[in-house]
């Protein structure tokens, strides 16, 4: 049987399957209690971090939020060390010290950060540098739709803007922020319109399908790449799961909430898009994807915690083992 | 009165106080990131937004640094805002206001300008690592100008947050993130919260309980863990008097020193950083109030100025619990 | 000899010359060493403030800036106790605690910050208060041209936009933010087109003559009154004086500044608008205004200095004199 | 070398420092405001930006925290920024990326990711009252993660400066503005600065008067209030020994208790905030090295918990200054 997807689709629907299985395995840990502390799931956004992976070179510098799972797996962070990582191990991207919200990767340049709007001026750093030595690297810097509204985004447009700096700024706009609808905090309808403030471009799109995030996403690049300056992009999307697991999610319906699962599901509007034809294929891809995020929680869970006696470490240079 | 309330969950409580506080005096408000149709991430404004309304209780946008300045604003405008900052390690956005402004307005206007706001926020440590684990009541402390309380038990929280609504001073509220999760009646101590409006005076430490061989000072969550070693130490013959100090500012040194002249050992247990912050300022002053060298033993412990860490492994051997507590006493004891 | 002059003009002009008039008994003031912090001269901005005053109310509200003694005389602060308070004296408006940074007069809803970009979430509190309890005041927020790259500018126009809020966002753009150039800095030409990225209401307008300033300024106050949201108003202008007195100035060039100095002097430029035929009547008004301001330091350098005894007072409520 | 180094202003020497080490190591770069064209408000970068050019020495919108983000962003893309907080009070807009980022990321990071950071900003009083003159040494102490530097001589300026930018670890380095309106030869220590480069390592307090007495410990400008007060008491027979600990973080308490253990007693004198700062900890410390109760006198001078008032008599009344400190001598040579 030959593939009805071309390499493209398939590589696309691929990643948002990792990204998923991934998050997915992050739940079973969570169930198996191998996460102590809050966790903040993407299942939803997937379309998003596949669209981005693709013009993502090993150069840029994407920073990310609380919610970064797929955006590490996107820029290419390995993906049992990550896991191992949120699950607290010894051999974890940070030895354990960091955990979920808190991945840092200086081989991928894939960092993120607990703090809302936090990511912004980081990513703006990298841009310095980048444009600095004369790379022609991008800096990505990710915020959600409650970020848009911090002084961290603004400052950092305001001098992107200014400088027109190799920067891209993210806005994941799942219109909720916690609880906080963003049609009812907003003075804008979208947040990409704010761009004009900072003569920045602009791109707008539905985020639920990897066809359209990642052509707009690497315009965004090339935009930034060729030096014309910082780039706004939004995608729409939804979020399916509380804002953390164990969220009770008092302030949203229920019934709407479902609904919404099922309409913009990105995997189910791919596999839709596709055709009964892909169905197969598809299926095994999934299928394979679960399986190899299955096997590296397993593999995690029986890698050791963190000595105690380390705590103490890495608090300056040149402490801890090396 | 047939509902037994000590079966609320402590948010509930908090709730409470402040509904009835804002029910007492109409220049009361609140502003925050998920207070009004969420009630709360932990459910301490629960109910408030349909009660009292979206201009009296704002969900506010992550914009902490102009809702904390519109809380200056407010005090100037006669009213009495309550600004949630909805965990304490977040203040990184927003200091500005809190200690530039509101610390300082009534010194630089010669007491023309009152600020009557209550910061409340989360802190403490449940697993979050650490960016969402501080407790930072010694940053708040070395700014002047600000009041800091840090409560444990359900009464006191009652009692203490409308005593903060009542206050016409800056209020830095600091609530622990583990006992907001817990109910009133897992607490050891002033599990009982009356309905009807009371206050608890800031600024006056409690023995909540009483020994002979060692005196522990501490406040927040650690109290528990505290009551807890006591409890266990209890029955290896130790006899420890725990001091909840229930504000940072202002602290209530006389009443640990006056427990610690009594019991002749003294040991801080602070779940905030140990340096430069409550830690050392507490010890020097009981020792400043009853003498150097008049105690046998003078100990500190807390968080040992590092983050803190994400493995639980990290974690237990960084943040004082129970156990810490313990092994420090049974040391002390020892005479080690 | 009837007057050339129109009540309104001669209330302009009159207003100017006062804040000309107390901003140059400040540099006296300076000169004989009764301030001895760091001090910021609005001298060659009094037509914003002529401006202001006009359409401001009793119940509104001016927060203002490091560069504040005209805004606070446009609010209406008693000129005697502003002047004492920067004087430093126990009659002061603050009774000396305070300083020129750093009056408050609750009398007039008038106060003002050192912190850049921290004046407008304080305004923004003001007009929730006022929405509130129904009552029809304005918040007045101010910053510089500087202050609007600041994350409280976009949080504050962020909340204002989205609630309707009654708050007018003056910026008085006199180019320079100490030493750093405005177009240097700015990813937009103007402050006032970023007003779209908040759904505000957008004016810009010569900040130099008093006749343009106060009508779009009354326009604006108009605007929030009614309920229809926030305006940011750009005001353009010059600084005559170093960013502070002392300031060696290296960053600009003495004879651009004198030219302009020259050129964009309102009271010169509301002169020459006015003609000759009323030269003698505002050689008049410029004359009272500047006997009363000497006549108002005077009396301040005869004030006694708080007590060192008072030191420790109005940290907490209840603390010292009443 | 004819010309006297002496008649230099010590913002020259600081920027000499910057310079030097740019041109050693091209993957320095410093932002803030005005540090440009301007070269410094108080001119400690004058020169650089004509030397080095506007990408190396950039001139920034008052968008601190922006700028303070970039410079973790610049230090993970293997850079090594200066980032400048004009003035110290200014940090409540920008704390965030400070302790949250760039204090935390080395360890949150399993040492995988350091931070070499320089914070530099000014502190201290020079007459512009609450919110432009606070030292706040002890606020960054608290938070882990720091380093925090506080000089005094202009050698010490230069050589710590370049310390720090050779440093892997955040250094936040904290100048007094008193000090820079100074010339080198206006200092009563330290003013000869040699023109080559060196460092003086991070975390060694010096004896900078010797004595007998009473040990006087202090840093950045109250090191020379210090100096004049000794001096004035070396008069009147009091032997004052001047420790300048240079760092609040790491904190040299050792050399400290040496001291205290020589002279029998201790004044620790701070211009920051008294409480819940550097002067308890430092005293604590000292005393858990010698043991509690071995020294005659221990007191501590600080400012007393209020912001700093306008009017130069209130100011007088509660910044520690040369009167200050000799009063406070006086009266702990006569044992009051
Ligand atoms: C400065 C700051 N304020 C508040 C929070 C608490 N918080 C964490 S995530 C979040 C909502 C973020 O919403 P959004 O940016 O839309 O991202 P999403 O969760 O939807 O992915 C909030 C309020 C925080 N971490 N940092
Ligand atoms: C947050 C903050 N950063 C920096 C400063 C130092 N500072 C004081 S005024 C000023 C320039 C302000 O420029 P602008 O807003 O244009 O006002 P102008 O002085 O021109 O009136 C700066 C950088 C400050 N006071 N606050
Ligand atoms: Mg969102
Ligand atoms: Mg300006």
């Amino acid at each position: 049987m030959s593939p009805t997807l071309s390499n493209a689709q398939t590589t696309r629907y691929r990643r948002m399957c990792e990204m998923r299985a991934f998050d997915e395995a992050c739940l079973e840990a969570l169930k198996r209690k191998a996460i102590h502390g809050e966790l903040h799931i993407g299942i939803g956004q997937e379309a998003v971090g596949a669209g981005m992976a693709e013009s993502l070179r090993a150069a840029d510098a994407v920073v990310s939020t609380h919610r970064n799972h797929f955006h590490g797996l996107a820029k290419g962070v390995e993906p049992k060390a990550l896991m191992a990582e949120i699950c607290e191990r010894e051999a974890g991207l940070c030895r354990g010290h960091g955990g979920h919200m808190h991945p840092f990767d200086p081989k991928t340049n894939f960092s993120a950060t607990g703090i809302v709007g936090a990511s912004l001026p980081v990513a703006l750093g990298y841009a310095h540098a980048f444009r600095l030595r004369g790379d022609d690297a991008v800096a990505v810097g990710v915020s959600g739709d409650g970020g848009s509204h911090t002084g961290g985004f603004h400052e950092t447009m305001v001098m992107a803007g200014a400088a027109k700096l190799p920067l891209v700024v993210l806005v994941e706009n799942n219109t909720l922020a916690i609880s906080v609808d963003f049609g009812e905090v907003s003075p804008t309808e979208t947040v990409a319109e704010r761009a004009s403030a900072y003569g920045a471009k602009s791109l707008r799109v539905e985020g639920t399908d990897p066809d359209i995030v990642a052509p707009a996403f690497a315009e965004a690049m090339d935009h930034a790449r060729a030096g014309h300056g910082p780039v706004l992009i939004e995608a729409t999307c939804f979020r399916f799961r509380g804002h953390f697991e164990g969220d009770p999610e008092h302030y949203r319906d229920r019934a709407e909430r479902n609904r919404q699962r099922k309409e913009r599901d990105p995997l189910l509007i791919y596999e839709a898009k596709m055709g009964e034809a892909a169905a197969e294929e598809m299926d095994a891809i999934r299928k394979a994807a679960t399986a190899e995020m299955k096997a590296i929680l397993a593999e995690v869970l029986e890698m050791p915690m963190p000595d105690a006696s380390g705590a103490l470490d890495y608090v300056f240079a040149g402490e801890g083992a090396a | 009165m047939t509902q037994d309330r000590t079966a609320l969950p402590l948010p509930m409580i908090i709730s409470e106080a402040i509904g009835q506080e804002m029910a007492r005096d109409e220049t009361i408000l609140a502003i925050g990131e998920d207070i009004g149709r969420a009630g709360g991430v932990f459910g301490a404004t629960r109910g408030l937004q349909e009660r009292f309304g979206k201009g009296r209780v704002v969900d506010a946008p992550i914009a902490e640094m102009a809702f904390t300045g519109m809380g200056v604003g407010l005090a100037q405008a006669g009213m009495r805002p309550l600004i949630e900052i909805m965990f304490v390690d977040f203040i990184g956005v927003c200091l500005e206001q809190v200690y530039n402004a509101a610390g300082k307005i009534p010194y630089m206007s010669g007491g023309r300008q009152k600020m009557p706001i209550v910061f409340k926020t989360a802190g403490g440590c449940i697993g979050s690592a650490a960016q969402h684990s501080q407790c930072l009541w010694g940053l708040f402390a070395h700014l002047p100008g600000l009041k800091v309380v840090a409560p444990c038990s359900p009464h006191d929280h009652k009692g203490l947050m409308a005593a903060a609504l009542r206050s016409d001073d800056p209020v830095v509220f600091i609530e622990h993130k583990a006992l907001l999760l817990r109910k009133c009646r897992d607490f050891a101590h002033g599990a009982e919260v009356p309905e009807e409006a009371y206050t608890v005076p800031i600024g006056e430490a409690a023995v909540v309980r009483e020994g002979s061989d060692v005196t522990l000072a501490t406040l927040s969550a650690t109290v528990e863990h505290a009551l807890a070693a006591a409890a266990k130490l209890a029955g290896e013959g130790l006899s420890v008097e725990v001091v909840d100090l229930r504000s940072v500012v202002p602290l209530d040194s006389d009443t640990v020193a006056r427990s610690a002249e009594k019991t002749g050992r003294l040991l801080v247990v602070d779940e905030d950083y140990q340096s430069f912050g409550l830690s050392a300022e507490l010890t020097l002053r009981v020792l400043d109030t009853i003498g150097h060298g008049t105690l046998k033993q003078v100990e500190r412990l807390a968080v040992p100025d590092v983050p803190i860490p994400a493995a639980l492994t990290l974690e237990k051997a960084v943040v004082p619990g129970k156990e810490m507590i313990v092994e420090r006493l049974r040391k002390m004891a020892n005479g080690a």
